[in-house]
Order: C-alpha cells, then sequence, then structure tokens
C-alpha cells in the first residue's frame, strides 16, 4: 500500500455520504432544485473521487466499465418503457396520467411517471459520467 | 434577546467575511503553492465557519419566532459544516501532495537555508 | 441604478464575444473548447436573463407559512400572490447544459485522437504537416 | 433595498465573470486556462441562483465545474500543457468579435426592459405552468421539475438519447480504438501496420507507463500551476 492514508480514509468517509447526497437530489427534486441530472452527475463523482485517489485499476473492479455502459443504455431504456406503458394503459406515449386506472386520480400517474423517468435520467447521466471518465483516464499515452 | 441574536450573528457575518478578505489576500501575495494552501485553508475553516454560525444563529431566532421548519434549516448547516470540516483539509493535503509530487520545491526566505 | 433595464443583456453579449474571440483567434484546440465552452455559458445566462423578473423568486410553489419564505414574511396581508420567475427557459437551459457537456467530451476526444495522429494540437501546425506529407 | 442589492451582485458577478474570462484569453498555460474555466462556470453559476434559476445553477456547479473540468484535466494529460505563442494578428478575429458583438447590442434595442414583469416572454404559457401544474400534476412544488418531466417529457427524453449518444461517440473514438494509420513522431510520418498494438507504439516511442500513473498524477504534473 501507498503512504496517502489520509486521502484513502477521507474517500472512504467521504463516499457513502457523496452517493446518499446524491439520492437525496433524485427524490427531493419534486421539492426543491435538483433532478435526474444533478443526482446523475454527483453519483459519477463519488466513483470518479474513488478512481483518482485509488486509481484507476481499483476504481474499475469496484465498477467495471462495462456496468457503466449498460447503465448508460439502461437508463435511456426506462425513460422509454415508462412512455411505452403509459402508451399501452391506453394514453399517448409519455402520458403519465394513464399509468393507473382512468377512474384514478390523474395526478398520482403523473407523480410516479415523473418519478420513473427522473430515474431513467439518473441511470443515463451516471452510466454517461462514469464511461467517459473510464474513457479519458484510460487512455494511454503515445509520445509524438 | 432578539436584538442580540441579530447583533451577534451579524457580528460573526461580518468577522466571516474579515477572514475570508484575509485569506483571498493571502493566495494574491503568498509567494508558492504551499504557503497559498495555508492561507486558503484558513478561509474554509474560519471565514465559511464563521458564516455558517451567523446563518445559525439567524435560523436560531427564527425559530424563536415558531417558525418549526426551519428546523430543517439549521440541520443542514451543521451538516454543511461538519463537511466542510472534513473536506477542506482533504483537499488541501491533496494539493499539498500534489505539488510535492509535481516538483515544487517549497518556498524559502532569500538566504535563509539553503546555503 | 443607472438604466438597469438592458445592462444585464449587454453584460452577457460582452461575455458571449470574449468567447467567441478565444475561439476565433486561437489556434490550440482545447483553448477552442474552452472558449466554446465560455460562449455556451452566456448563452445559457442570455435565456435566463430573460426569464428573470424583478422581485420575483425560484419557481418552487410554496404555501403560506410551510417553507418560511415571501408568504410567511408577508403573513400581515393573506392572500399575498406570490411572484415567480419564469420557469421555461430553466428547463431549456437544463437540458442545454448537460448536452454541453456532452459535446465538449466529444470534442475532447477528437483532439485526443488528432494529438495521437500529429503530435500536436495547434491548428496551424497541423496545417503544416498535412501539406508536407 | 433588496433589488438593489441583487442588483449589485448581480453586477459585481458579470464583472468578475468578463475578467476570468479575459484571464482564459491571456494565459499560455492550458492547465491555468482549464482552471479558470472552472471558475468561470461556479461564477456563473452564482449568477444564476441570482436570477432565480436554482436549478441551472445546481447543475451548471455539478456538471460545467465538476465533470467538464475534470474531462478536460483528463484530456490535458495526453495532450500536455501549453499553448505556443500565437502566429496570426489578432486584428481580423478582433474585428469579426466587434461587429458581432456590436450588432447584437443592437439588436438588444428591441428586447423588452430586464426583468419586467410584463414581458411578452412571460405572457404565453409559463403563467399556465405556475397556475395549474399543481391541478394538473399533483404535488409537486418544484415547477422545473413538472415541466421537465411531464409538459416536455419529449425534449427531456431526446436529451437522455443525445449524452447517450455522445457516450457512443466517444467510446467509439477513445475506447481501444485502432491507431491512426500514420504518426507523426520524431520530425517524420511513421506508417502503423496493421496488426500493431497501443502498447507496441508506446514501446517504440515511449508514452505512459499505463492508464494507473496517467490518473494519479496527471494534473499535478504542471509546475504547480503557478504563474503569476
Amino acid at each position: 500500500m501507498d503512504d496517502r492514508v489520509i486521502l484513502r480514509i477521507g474517500t472512504k468517509i467521504l463516499s457513502p455520504f457523496i452517493l446518499i447526497f446524491a439520492l437525496y437530489v433524485q427524490f427531493h427534486g419534486d421539492y426543491g432544485p435538483g433532478g435526474g441530472f444533478q443526482a446523475g452527475v454527483i453519483f459519477a463523482a463519488a466513483f470518479v473521487l474513488y478512481a483518482l485517489v485509488f486509481g484507476l485499476g481499483n476504481a474499475i473492479k469496484v465498477m467495471p466499465p462495462k456496468v457503466a455502459y449498460i447503465c448508460g443504455a439502461m437508463g435511456v431504456v426506462i425513460y422509454l418503457g415508462v412512455g411505452y406503458l403509459s402508451m399501452f394503459r391506453g394514453g399517448e406515449f409519455l402520458n403519465y396520467s394513464y399509468l393507473f386506472d382512468p377512474e384514478h386520480d390523474p395526478t398520482h400517474g403523473q407523480h410516479y411517471g415523473i418519478i420513473g423517468i427522473e430515474l431513467g435520467v439518473l441511470v443515463t447521466v451516471f452510466g454517461v459520467m462514469v464511461a467517459l471518465f473510464y474513457a479519458f483516464a484510460g487512455r494511454r499515452r503515445i509520445d509524438t | 434577546m432578539d436584538m442580540a441574536l441579530d447583533a451577534l450573528s451579524w457580528i460573526s457575518i461580518v468577522a466571516g467575511l474579515f477572514f475570508m478578505l484575509v485569506g483571498t489576500l493571502g493566495v494574491l501575495r503568498l509567494p508558492d503553492i504551499y504557503t497559498r494552501l495555508h492561507a486558503a485553508g484558513m478561509t474554509d475553516t474560519m471565514g465559511a465557519g464563521f458564516l455558517i454560525l451567523g446563518m445559525v444563529l439567524q435560523t436560531v431566532q427564527g425559530i424563536l419566532h415558531g417558525e418549526s421548519t426551519w428546523w430543517f434549516v439549521l440541520f443542514r448547516l451543521v451538516l454543511i459544516y461538519v463537511f466542510l470540516l472534513f473536506t477542506s483539509p482533504i483537499a488541501s493535503h491533496a494539493l499539498a501532495r500534489a505539488g510535492l509530487a509535481g516538483g515544487v520545491a517549497p518556498w524559502t526566505a532569500p538566504g535563509d537555508g539553503d546555503e | 441604478m443607472i438604466s438597469f433595464t438592458l445592462f444585464n443583456y449587454w453584460a452577457v453579449i460582452v461575455l458571449m464575444m470574449v468567447g467567441f474571440y478565444t475561439l476565433i483567434s486561437r489556434d490550440n484546440l482545447v483553448k477552442k473548447l474552452i472558449g466554446l465552452n465560455i460562449f455556451q455559458t452566456s448563452v445559457i445566462m442570455m435565456y435566463v436573463s430573460i426569464g428573470k423578473i424583478t422581485g420575483g423568486t425560484a419557481p418552487i410553489l410554496m404555501e403560506s407559512g410551510d417553507h418560511g419564505g415571501e408568504v410567511a414574511v408577508d403573513a400581515g396581508h393573506a392572500a399575498v400572490e406570490v411572484l415567480y420567475s419564469n420557469p421555461i427557459p430553466h428547463v431549456l437551459m437544463l437540458t442545454a447544459i448537460v448536452v454541453g457537456v456532452a459535446t465538449l467530451a466529444l470534442g475532447l476526444s477528437l483532439v485526443v485522437r488528432i494529438n495521437e495522429a500529429y503530435g500536436t494540437i495547434e491548428e496551424d501546425e497541423i496545417a503544416r504537416k498535412d501539406n508536407a506529407r | 433595498m433588496t433589488e438593489t442589492m441583487v442588483q449589485l451582485v448581480d453586477v459585481v458577478l458579470l464583472v468578475l465573470l468578463a475578467i476570468t474570462g479575459i484571464a482564459v484569453i491571456r494565459t499560455r498555460n492550458l492547465f491555468v486556462a482549464v482552471m479558470l474555466a472552472g471558475i468561470y462556470s461556479l461564477l456563473s453559476a452564482g449568477l444564476f441562483v441570482v436570477m432565480d434559476a436554482v436549478d441551472v445553477a445546481f447543475t451548471e456547479a455539478a456538471v460545467g465545474a465538476g465533470i467538464s473540468t475534470v474531462l478536460m484535466l483528463g484530456t490535458l494529460a495526453l495532450v500536455g500543457y501549453k499553448e505556443s505563442a500565437p502566429t496570426h494578428k489578432p486584428i481580423l478575429p478582433l474585428f469579426v468579435v466587434l461587429v458581432t458583438g456590436g450588432i447584437l447590442v443592437y439588436g438588444t434595442a428591441e428586447i423588452p426592459p430586464f426583468g419586467g414583469a410584463d414581458n411578452p416572454a412571460h405572457k404565453h404559457v409559463a403563467a399556465h405552468y405556475i397556475h395549474d401544474s399543481e391541478e394538473e400534476i399533483g404535488h409537486i412544488p418544484n415547477v422545473v421539475t413538472s415541466v421537465l418531466g411531464s409538459y416536455r417529457g419529449y425534449d427531456t427524453m431526446g436529451e437522455t438519447a443525445v449524452i447517450f449518444t455522445a457516450m457512443v461517440g466517444v467510446l467509439l473514438l477513445l475506447s481501444r480504438g485502432p491507431l491512426p494509420k500514420r504518426i507523426f513522431h520524431a520530425g517524420q510520418w511513421h506508417t502503423v501496420k496493421a496488426g500493431t498494438t497501443r502498447e507496441d507504439m508506446v514501446a517504440k516511442f515511449g508514452g505512459d507507463a499505463g492508464p494507473d500513473e496517467t490518473v494519479k498524477d496527471g494534473p499535478a504534473r504542471t509546475e504547480g500551476g503557478a504563474d503569476g
């Protein structure tokens, strides 16, 4: 092990709080500033911090690039899935009012629809940001 | 009571601004990265600390006036300070390490130390 | 204030032109991308300042006494109308920022590839090497 | 009183932004330029808070000042920190910029005053969103979220797809992709034979030891970022 004790311990203490803060931003987005984009970036920032302190090799063990790529694609699928779900329930594409029964309160469906698509945005942004960081940091430099 | 809290809060906010100013001057005037980090670290702990203390006093005043939801604001302010206590020294430490790894020799006064 | 009515727009245009100048006058590709970034941020500022309403507050609806904001302050006259800034530019610019970082990443990766092929990221040197081929 | 103070903060932030922008133009150390770009993003986030756009400010602080800076530093670790001296006279770009800026300023004469509550921009659907979203979308106090998620869900969907596409593009360009057909090294072009790996080229021409080193000390390898 190297001698960077303060950095390693500090990262280990802070990382879970960064992740929790990202989730807070995600789910508090209905009531205050925040939402999927910001939460995704903050979620990714925790992994970037980990990679900076522990090295890219260890970060790849924690979060393989493939998982990041799949996350990036999965978010779009979740988003489209919510849209198609409301379509199959009898409404228009992305009309969340139809997510529940037509007699049901339409605002209920709207609320869950927004939570669903925000989740999709979170997953995509998180995956894309981590993948971008890996792409740039994992590149080997050829001297020219 | 109100007056006292308000005055205390403003005093600590002004003190925070003073420390911020001194820290900024230090960053601008000091000779090398390590001494500048020293000044910047003071900005974070003392300056931001006093500013948050001032805001906490304002929040306490609100709570005394029966604003029950301001407890959350107080809680968040305390959390912010706790995280500042963690992140600021770690960031300074990381920067100083990076400077050392990058081969920046610490500045010494002319004619002092190196012969 | 001295005719503050349009000052904000003018200042934002100045920032925009600073970014534009960086973009067209520098040869270094990374510097060009930084200039593009500044330009883009200034455009976002332009939109956001169109959405601002003087005396307004952030478009987060508040119920009386719940968030301790404007309504609570004006508790004396009960049903006071809270003025909210226009949320539409905020929504549009929110997406623009994230798209901006996506395009920036794409541009930076192109810069990395150009550097690998040419060994430089200065535009005139790249042109010179192309001609010397 | 408060409005005057808000305008004061606004002016101070705009002046600081202009100073930062001009410093970006003047510096020749790319590391410093990237750091100044991060400062620019953070200052503009402050400006967005002043202009009541808290969501935009949050995004700008997280994305513009955070991830953009990290990506640019990652690039600088691969391409180097020095910018060569400008070779052209700045007269033509300056002329273009001044003319464009002049035209834009001339165009602002038709813009309604800053901050007016009766501006046309606030008359169309914005009032509807603010007044009726509580009823139509349910209890979501943040209007930006309900507009982003529900009223303008298509926008957000396309935008999610755009960043996904950007990831695909960057991965195609950067992740273990094929080497360029020719590489410029030591004053001449070298043809890269088919089947040569990146490791072979690093062994032949020199380069970084591996991914780990690139990350660990990459941005730290400037001269402390100190230039004046």
